[in-house]
């Protein structure tokens, strides 16, 4: 089986850990096109090379990102999303704004 | 004895080459009006029927590797139609319907098996999706029935109905679920085709697609261009690697699935069963060796290596589900390349390059469909018009968010 | 024959003649010692006969005698396809033979031997289904013929368990490599594992001759094992196999009825290699035999093999086993030498000493059978004309015992798993392995080399190399030469009647192969496919080089070109015991888990958790959760809701976060009160639903299904991940038990417990949420409606739960109080008119099918699904979870039956129940859009009936939520 | 003088079941097996401390409050320390503490109080009293007989006092601990505590071979 560094936990077999995906870049959900944002929820490049994704080391609850090589399942590096993700994200009122009010239910 | 075996007997020069089933390697034609990628069940099958009802013939199927090397000489060779929603009932149960006819038809037998397929409920929402399968299946024709433990300990007395401390709560017992030699299928295929004149180009790997103005003139392989009037994409697990040679992105994720099958022992066990919830199916082969599948690798990878995890788990709930299996001994794990869609169904039919058709998303289950798939797609390369029964599994579902969701009928079943 | 026949000591290393054992083959009862394996000891008792092949029945003896081919699987009790020389016998074991019919002696299957030439390669294919449908009938004659041994379909699993492994090095295989490999690694400090599929290390060192005299192997061995067990540094396994080698190092090793997963930093390979046999006719009759096996039987069992021998060998060893045969006393009436050119000239010299007959450039092209194959009686020995062919002058030598080495090939398959590639290298006509890993080293004879020197000093050379990579060593590697050439380049003598063995599991013989490349299937890939080479249990041990050679020089490509199949996982059969280990299903409980089994209840799996269904035995279900119904509509009841997914979302950016997770609105969501809190995925879908209480500000308490709290807990911390919000989420499903309280009663009980909240409609209002103490327990206080009564839903710490449960029972004595389970809820709720995710929704169900749009925030600029939701709800909708009701004497739709319109399939049943509280049967299903309406009516086809429901509003039960509001 | 029983108190072990025949003893309210009767100390325990005082704390200032507190502050993140009165810190990852008091803790320190002083902003409880099991296995063999549920390597050289690894055994999640106590080498077990009772029959079926058996705390306080 193979051996997942987690970067906070250390090397540990790859059962702990729970693969979360390609790391993919949303578009504006309130500017973009209906096709673009088909591309974002279905579409992917699946190709054999390295990509960089999502995994959980489900024991500690903690996300980190890893690089790896689709062809030879290969990690070359794990890193804390910290290093990508740096800032707050904001999303971007809609178009018609009309701030939200309450429903009551 | 039959017939045809005091033939071979009887004659010395057996075999005779010019009765070759596949014949030898050729050199490449510069030009072909059909370039299938793939020489898989699904590409064979479309060459064959473009030769056998649409007299097209200039067809070039070319396989990177051996004939039907990839998936359709990896599966477990599950053949059902109790899918869940119509469009995939209709569309397998065409397919069931084809593969009665194949050995006839090839003059080769694919060795056929009707054998049932029973899957196990261990949960009410199993029951209630089992339910919902079995009056789809029977609306339209199909033989599939929902029956109880006692019905369920009649047909396969020696399973435990309490695996895993998960009861057996009720079956889908589907009559018309079968089995066959997968290998001879592709065979099959491909003898009708060549023998028709198709060409079967193997260790002939496409590196290249050309597209001139949204439209596909030709293919790059390791052994030089071609130039052709379309292709037909049928590579499974490279799916969206082939299509991006021609700029076609794809919402498909290739992830291993594996597959293990043990020493051969006497029959015992004809239905082939299958516990979602245990993540593990299981079939008696003609040779008597059991053969285990159940679900796929936890994430994505283009690898077709061997994992023990997935064995240890797999086969874990298989000596649940059989405690005497304990006893077995396990000869070999394999594993195949699947091509997944979200929706747990296919993408077939148009692609946004003129001429380009695809044929894909198969995942975990396409060797069932190899027969109906070939023949609405030669089809629709002959006629130029989607055939009604593949239209639902357009690519072009993903964009106004049309899925075909098979997802329940699909997991560990295969 | 009895066992005073055994040769004298040393021969026999594995067995103690003090122990005699006794055992039963076939019905008759044999002696043995301990140590024997259950082939040593037939063999002893000159019982050679051990099963019948595959496809024609042939009798079948040991070929390698360790356990390398199927020629000795036989049936041990109940148990199928155990190695007769492997398994040692055991005092009053019985097996028996298999793959017969009748007795294993007088087989009545044994005519399909004859039937052989209309039973070409890929017959299968070609016969059996025409005319149309005949084949069904085939198929069963077919299938009954299949299998070797037979399963006892009655065993019981004995107890079997796994356990981890570490080590720096681990050295597979313990022959004079790995024992030398061994040793220098754990000199030089690291931790070493060496591993041995045999009872003794040594490898060949055991059975080998390696000099004329006889005495290099014994006297290493015993130097090597000394040095070897004395090191603090090395722990040794024996009789345990390495069965695979899987990505990063991790092994799994099988000893006794352990499974063991070793993780080592570096690993070496030293498996040795495989003797390969000659092909020719017959090969496969009882008392032909590898060299290897023939010393094996003397050295290690004492067993004297036959009394006259021929040797077939296309090397030297051959010559050397022909010595030690002659010093067991067996008379050796020839060695056929394969070679024109003459082996080592001091070799040639004392078997010719002994007045042992050499003929040379010459194979054994026909052994002769007694009655019945039941063993080989002599040789028909030719010159060789050239590849593969002989001249037609023939001799023929009496012999009962033939041994034969045409080679050897490397044992291969863990090298392969870890990604090395085989290339066959001509001039020595072996195939050899390169590209190995990182991390993965081979030594010895697995490397193509033969001589002890080469193979001890190969071993050091990969300890070198894994020590370096340990940084435990600067030292670099020894050049090794070996210029001893084992293989003979083509041991293969087609016989134009046959029988002349490619491949002993399968009964394919050297024209099968041929023939295979002939009908088109020239891919060694295909080759195996069409004529199931390599695919029996010994998975080409011996035929994946003679098949490669014979399909190069058919379809006119070099053995490289050519190449062998794919070598898999496991390196040897394994047991489904051991794979399966000790199973680990873990089980949660809640803290009032007890209370419910006291109080009878019929427990139902929820993921891993056990829920009560109802109170009462399953027989009578309808009736306990009437009743608990009705119960609860009447007066107060009680179900465990524990299970129930709790995750809490604090800081100050817990609203946002909220906000943005979750469909509905959350900034303005007042303190102290609760929400309905729906979730959808990026497709829009929605996957989960729960109850958001505002604790403070900055402090959310959310329930979420029993199933989906695990996803939804991983979805919010991933999305956090990337948002960074100034928000802590702790999953808190397990801190606490909690319980529903619900029925007209339910304050009176609860009035009787809480002193420190007021509990009256006006301070304590439906949908509120307060904090406070149940006799004396620290306890949330949640005002829910979800089964449409007065109903608090009381959340404690875990540790407090039972006390919690059995305090609100006490205290409802008066009231009546009784526990509901699950399925009873399952109804309530459904009066209610409230869906189950994932009961009541599919994998496509958007807030639109489900009337949840009211849940829906859709001015807010974001949450999780919200521009899929837009996409979806924008598009003409097609369908509709609707209320749908009948009268009660109507015939019950089951969930999942259909909902039709014409001949189209609109929808389906998702929910439906027999409801007293509204006297009718109610359900929930999806329906076409044009019939959702109330009002509208709806056909259920139900068991081929049609039944027309009428679509209703929704809920079944007080409209007006007047009874949850009290 | 009444015996003391798990039943008298409101506050319970997820598994006091699994202890018919123990002695107990009240601890923080609750009943705390002392010792299995009638049963000299085996080889290797295995100790239900599921009712010992613990509590948890994470976020950004968890840290800094911890030292503030006057408490031995683990400076790495999966590390412990212990402190001579018993107190045991565990640090899980970088922002998540539990304090928690050993069998042999001061018995007057007040967990409450020590806790309701860590609160404020940036501070967040976590209810590792409720929701984790907390076993003790102790005595000899503890890596060997870890290896049969978990994938770890724990032995001594690699698994060392004060390191602390989240991973999964008997495929459940947990947080094994490795704190010497009374000359013994004990591991400390936190572990999902609905699953305590499935945790509690696993490790005893993997210490059979080993001869380990139940015991109570009093087997970490008596030095062999
Ligand atoms: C373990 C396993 C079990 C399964 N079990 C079942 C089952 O029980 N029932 C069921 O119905 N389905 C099952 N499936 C799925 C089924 O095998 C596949 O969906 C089906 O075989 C696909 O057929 P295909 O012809 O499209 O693809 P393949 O058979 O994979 O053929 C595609 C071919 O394309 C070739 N190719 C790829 N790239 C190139 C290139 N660039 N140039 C040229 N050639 C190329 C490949 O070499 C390959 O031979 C299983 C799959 C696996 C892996
Ligand atoms: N293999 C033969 O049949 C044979 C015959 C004659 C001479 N020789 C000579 O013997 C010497 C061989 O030395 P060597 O050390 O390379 O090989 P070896 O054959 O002496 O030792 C290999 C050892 O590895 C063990 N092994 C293989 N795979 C294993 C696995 N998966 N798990 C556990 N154990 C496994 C085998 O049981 C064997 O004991 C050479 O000089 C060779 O020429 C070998
Ligand atoms: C239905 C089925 C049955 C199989 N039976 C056997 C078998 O009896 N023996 C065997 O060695 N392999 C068997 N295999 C596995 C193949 O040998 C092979 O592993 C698989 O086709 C994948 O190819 P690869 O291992 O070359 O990658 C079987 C495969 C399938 C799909
Ligand atoms: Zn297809």
């Amino acid at each position: 089986m193979k051996i997942i560094n987690c970067p906070l936990n250390g090397p540990r077999n790859s059962s702990e850990f729970v693969h979360g995906g390609e790391l993919r870049e949303m578009p504006d959900p309130n500017n973009c096109t209906d096709r673009e944002w088909a591309e974002y929820v279905f579409y992917s490049d699946n190709q054999i090379g390295v990509i960089t994704e999502w995994w959980l080391h489900a024991p500690s609850g903690y996300w980190f990102i890893a690089e790896r090589h689709t062809g030879s399942d290969e990690i070359l590096r794990t890193y804390d999303p910290s290093e990508i993700f740096t800032k707050r994200v904001e999303f971007s009122a809609k178009a018609e704004s009309s701030q939200s009010e309450e429903i009551t239910a | 004895m039959p017939f045809s075996l005091l033939k071979y007997g009887l004659n010395k020069d057996y075999p005779f080459e010019q009765n070759a089933d596949l014949p030898a390697p050729s050199a490449l034609k510069s030009h072909y009006d059909v370039v299938i990628i793939g020489g898989g069940g699904h590409g064979v099958a479309t060459a064959y029927y473009l030769a056998k009802y649409h007299g097209i013939t200039n067809v070039a199927v070319l396989e990177k590797g051996y004939l039907g090397g990839g998936n359709t000489a990896r599966n477990t060779a599950v053949i059902r139609s109790n899918y869940l929603t119509s469009e995939g009932v209709k569309f397998y149960s065409e397919s069931v319907k084809l593969f009665q006819g194949l050995s006839n038809e090839f003059d080769f037998n694919i060795m056929y098996s009707r054998r049932g397929q029973l899957t196990l409920a261990h949960s009410d929402a199993a029951v209630r999706g089992f339910r919902q399968r079995t009056e789809v299946n029977k609306h339209f024709g199909g033989k599939t029935e929902l029956i109880d433990p006692q019905q369920i300990r009649e047909l396969v007395p020696t399973l435990n109905m309490n695996p895993a401390d998960q009861p057996v709560l009720a079956g889908l017992w589907h009559i018309d679920g079968a089995t066959a030699r997968h290998d001879a299928v592709a065979w099959g295929y491909a003898k009708g085709a060549t023998q028709r004149g198709v060409e079967l180009h193997q260790l002939t790997e496409v590196t290249g697609v050309t597209v001139e103005q949204g439209k596909v003139t030709g293919v790059e392989t390791n052994r030089g261009k071609v130039s052709c009037g379309c292709v037909v994409q049928a590579v499974a697990g490279m799916s969206s690697v082939v299509a991006a040679m021609a700029g076609i992105r794809m919402p498909i994720t290739t992830y291993p699935l594996q597959a293990m099958v043990t020493q051969p022992v006497k029959p015992f066990l004809d239905p082939l069963v299958s516990s979602p919830a245990l993540h593990c199916y299981v079939q008696q082969t003609g040779r008597g060796e059991l053969v285990f599948g159940g679900g796929s690798d936890p994430y994505p990878l283009y690898s077709t290596r061997s994992t023990m995890d997935l064995k240890e788990s797999l086969l874990a709930h298989a000596v649940e589900l059989f405690p005497f299996m304990a006893n077995m001994r396990l000869m070999r794990q394999w594993g195949g390349l699947t091509d997944m869609t979200s929706d747990y169904s296919p993408i077939m039919g148009l692609s946004p390059v003129d001429n380009y058709y695809l044929d894909a998303g198969w995942g975990t289950w396409g060797f069932k469909s190899t027969p109906i798939c070939g023949k609405t797609m030669a089809e629709l390369v002959a006629t130029g018009k989607v055939p009604e029964l593949i239209e639902p599994f357009a690519m072009s579902r993903f964009d106004t968010f049309r899925q075909v969701n098979e997802m329940g009928a699909t997991a560990a079943s295969h | 024959m009895s066992s005073e026949k055994r040769l004298k000591a040393p021969m026999g290393l594995l067995i103690d003649r003090e122990k005699p054992l006794s055992f039963s083959f076939e019905g008759k009862q044999y002696r043995g010692f301990a140590g024997d394996s259950i082939a040593s000891a037939l063999l002893a008792n000159q019982q050679w006969l051990m099963s019948r092949s595959f496809k024609y029945h042939r009798p079948r003896a040991p070929l390698t005698m360790a356990g390398q081919d199927a020629n000795t699987l036989v049936q041990l009790g109940g148990e199928p396809n155990v190695l007769a020389d492997r398994e040692m016998i055991r005092e009053g074991i019985s097996a028996e033979g298999q793959n017969y019919n009748g007795t294993l002696e007088g087989d009545k299957d044994a005519y399909l031997g004859h039937f052989g030439r209309f039973m070409p390669v890929g017959f299968y294919y070609r016969s059996f289904f025409k005319p149309m449908g005949v084949w069904d009938k085939w198929e069963s004659f077919i299938r009954d013929k299949a299998g070797l041994g037979k399963l006892d379909l009655t065993f019981k699993p004995e107890y079997y368990d796994k356990k981890y492994l570490f080590t720096d090095v681990v050295v597979i295989g313990s022959g004079p490599a790995g024992l030398s490999a061994a040793l220098k690694a754990a000199d030089a400090g690291a931790k070493v594992l060496l591993v041995e599929e045999m009872p003794l290390l040594g490898g060949a060192l055991t059975y080998n001759r390696f000099d004329i005299a006889g005495q290099q192997a014994d006297s290493l061995r015993c130097e090597l094992i000394d040095k070897v067990t004395a090191h603090d540094n090395i722990e040794v396994m024996t009789d345990t196999v390495c069965n695979a080698w899987v990505t990063d190092n991790y092994l799994p090793l099988i000893r006794g009825k352990r499974f063991y997963k070793l993780r080592a930093k570096e690993c070496i390979v030293a498996s040795g290699a495989y003797e390969q046999h000659v092909v020719f006719r017959n090969n496969d009759l009882p008392g032909i035999m590898l060299c290897s096996a023939v010393t094996r039987l003397m050295k290690l069992y004492a067993v004297r093999p036959g009394s006259r021998a021929v040797v077939l060998t296309g090397n030297d060893d051959g010559y050397l086993t022909a010595l030690e045969l002659l010093e067991n006393g067996v008379e050796v009436a020839a060695i056929v030498d394969l070679r024109s050119e003459h082996p080592w000239p001091e070799l040639l010299g004392a078997v010719k000493q002994k007045g042992v007959q050499v003929i040379q450039n010459s194979t054994v092209y026909e052994a002769l059978p007694s009655k019945g194959n039941k063993h080989i009686r002599g040789v028909d020995i030719r010159t060789i004309v050239g590849e593969g062919e002989v001249s037609e002058f023939s001799t023929t030598l009496e012999c009962d015992l033939l041994c034969m080495s045409a080679g050897y090939m490397p044992a291969y398959q863990l090298l392969c798993q870890a990604g090395a590639q085989l290339s066959y290298n001509d001039d020595a006509a072996e195939f050899t392995l390169s590209g190995l890993p990182q991390g993965v080293h081979i030594a010895g004879s697995v490397n193509g080399l033969h001589t002890l020197e080469a193979v001890l000093n190969d071993g050091a050379n990969a300890a070198i190399r894994a020590l370096r990579r340990l940084q435990l060593s600067d030292e670099s590697e020894q050049p090794v030469s070996c210029l001893a050439k084992p293989n003979f380049s083509w041991p293969i003598f087609s016989h134009p009647k046959g029988k002349d063995f490619v491949d002993y599991d399968e009964d394919l013989q050297a024209k099968d192969i041929v023939n295979a490349t002939r009908l088109g299937y020239r891919d060694v890939q295909l080759v195996k496919r069409f004529s199931t080479v390599g695919m029996g249990p010994s998975q080409g041990r011996h035929s994946a080089l003679p098949t490669a050679r014979l399909v190069a020089k058919s379809t006119e490509r070099t053995v490289t070109q050519t190449g062998v199949t794919t070598a898999r996982p496991p390196f040897a059969p394994e047991k489904l015991a051991h794979v399966a280990g000790r199973i680990f299903d873990p089980r949660r409980h809640t803290a009032m888990h007890h209370r419910h089994l006291e109080l009878g209840a019929k427990m139902i799996p929820a993921g891993n958790w056990r829920r009560p269904a109802f109170y009462g035995d399953a027989a009578q279900r309808d009736r306990w959760i009437r009743e608990e119904a009705e119960h609860v509509r009447s007066r107060v009841g009680l179900i465990d809701v524990s299970t129930l997914g709790g995750i809490e979302i604090r800081g100050a950016d817990a609203a946002e976060f909220m906000n943005r997770i979750y469909t509905f609105a959350f900034l303005k969501q007042p303190v102290g009160k609760t929400r309905y809190a729906v979730l959808t995925n990026e497709h829009g879908v929605v996957i989960d639903d729960g109850v958001a209480c505002r604790i403070s500000e900055d402090h959310f308490y959310v329930t979420a299904t029993t199933s989906g709290v695990e996803r939804v807990y991983r979805d919010m911390t991933k999305w956090n991940a990337q948002w960074r919000l100034d928000v802590d989420i702790l999953h808190v499903t397990s801190a606490f038990a909690a319980v529903n309280l619900a029925g007209p009663d339910a304050r009176k009980v609860l009035q009787q417990l809480v002193d420190d909240v007021d509990l009256s409609a006006e301070a304590f209002p439906y949908l509120a949420y307060r904090e406070g103490h149940v006799a004396g327990i620290p306890a949330r206080l949640l005002r829910v409606g979800f089964v449409g009564e007065l109903g608090y839903e009381i959340h404690v710490p875990t540790r407090y739960g039972e006390a919690l449960w059995d305090a609100l029972m006490d205290a409802g004595k008066a009231f009546d109080i009784r526990p509901f389970g699950v399925e009873t809820q399952r109804l309530l709720r459904l009066e209610k008119g409230h869906l189950i995710v994932s009961q009541d929704t599919d994998g496509m169900s958007h807030p639109g099918e489900l009337d949840l749009t009211w849940a829906v925030n859709r001015k807010k600029p974001f949450f999780v699904g919200c521009r899929s939701v837009d996409i979806v709800m924008a598009q003409p909708q097609t369908r509709k979870l609707v209320g749908f009701k009948l009268p009660l004497n109507s015939t019950k739709p089951e969930e999942g039956h259909l909902v039709l319109k014409g001949d189209k399939i609109t929808g389906n049943v998702t929910s439906c129940e027999y409801s007293s509280a509204s006297q009718a049967i109610i359900g929930l299903a999806f329906a076409d859009i044009a019939d959702s309406e109330p009002g509208s009516r709806i056909s259920i086809r139900v068991e081929g009936e049609e039944i027309m429901a009428d679509v209703v509003k929704l809920p079944f039960y007080d409209p007006e939520n007047l009874r949850q509001e009290m | 003088m009444t015996v003391i029983k798990p039943e008298l108190f409101d506050s319970r072990s997820f598994i006091y079941r699994k202890h018919p025949q123990a002695e107990f003893a009240e601890v923080s309210g609750a009943a705390q097996v002392l010792s299995y009767a009638d049963q000299s100390d085996p080889d290797t325990a295995l100790i239900d401390l599921s009712v010992r005082p613990r509590f948890g704390l994470r976020g950004p200032k968890a840290g800094e409050a911890l030292i503030a507190a006057g408490l031995m502050h683990p400076e790495q993140p999966n590390t412990l320390t212990v402190s001579d009165d018993g107190m045991m810190v565990l640090r899980l990852g970088r922002t998540e503490y539990w304090v928690l008091a050993l069998p042999n803790a001061a018995a007057e320190r007040d967990l409450d109080a020590l806790q309701q002083q860590l609160s404020g902003s940036g501070i967040y409880p976590v209810y590792c009293h409720d929701s984790y099991t907390w076993l003790a296995l102790a005595g000899e063999h503890l890596a060997d007989i870890m290896a049969k549920v978990c994938a770890v390597d724990l032995r001594e050289d690699s698994f060392a006092p004060g390191d602390l690894v989240m991973t999964s055994l008997a495929r459940v999640g947990g947080i094994i601990c490795h704190h010497p106590m009374a000359g013994k080498t004990v591991y400390s077990i936190f572990s999902d505590s609905a699953s305590a009772a499935y945790l509690w029959d696993a490790l005893l079926d993997a210490m059979a071979e080993f001869e380990g058996a139940p015991a109570g705390q009093n087997f970490l306080l008596s030095s062999q």
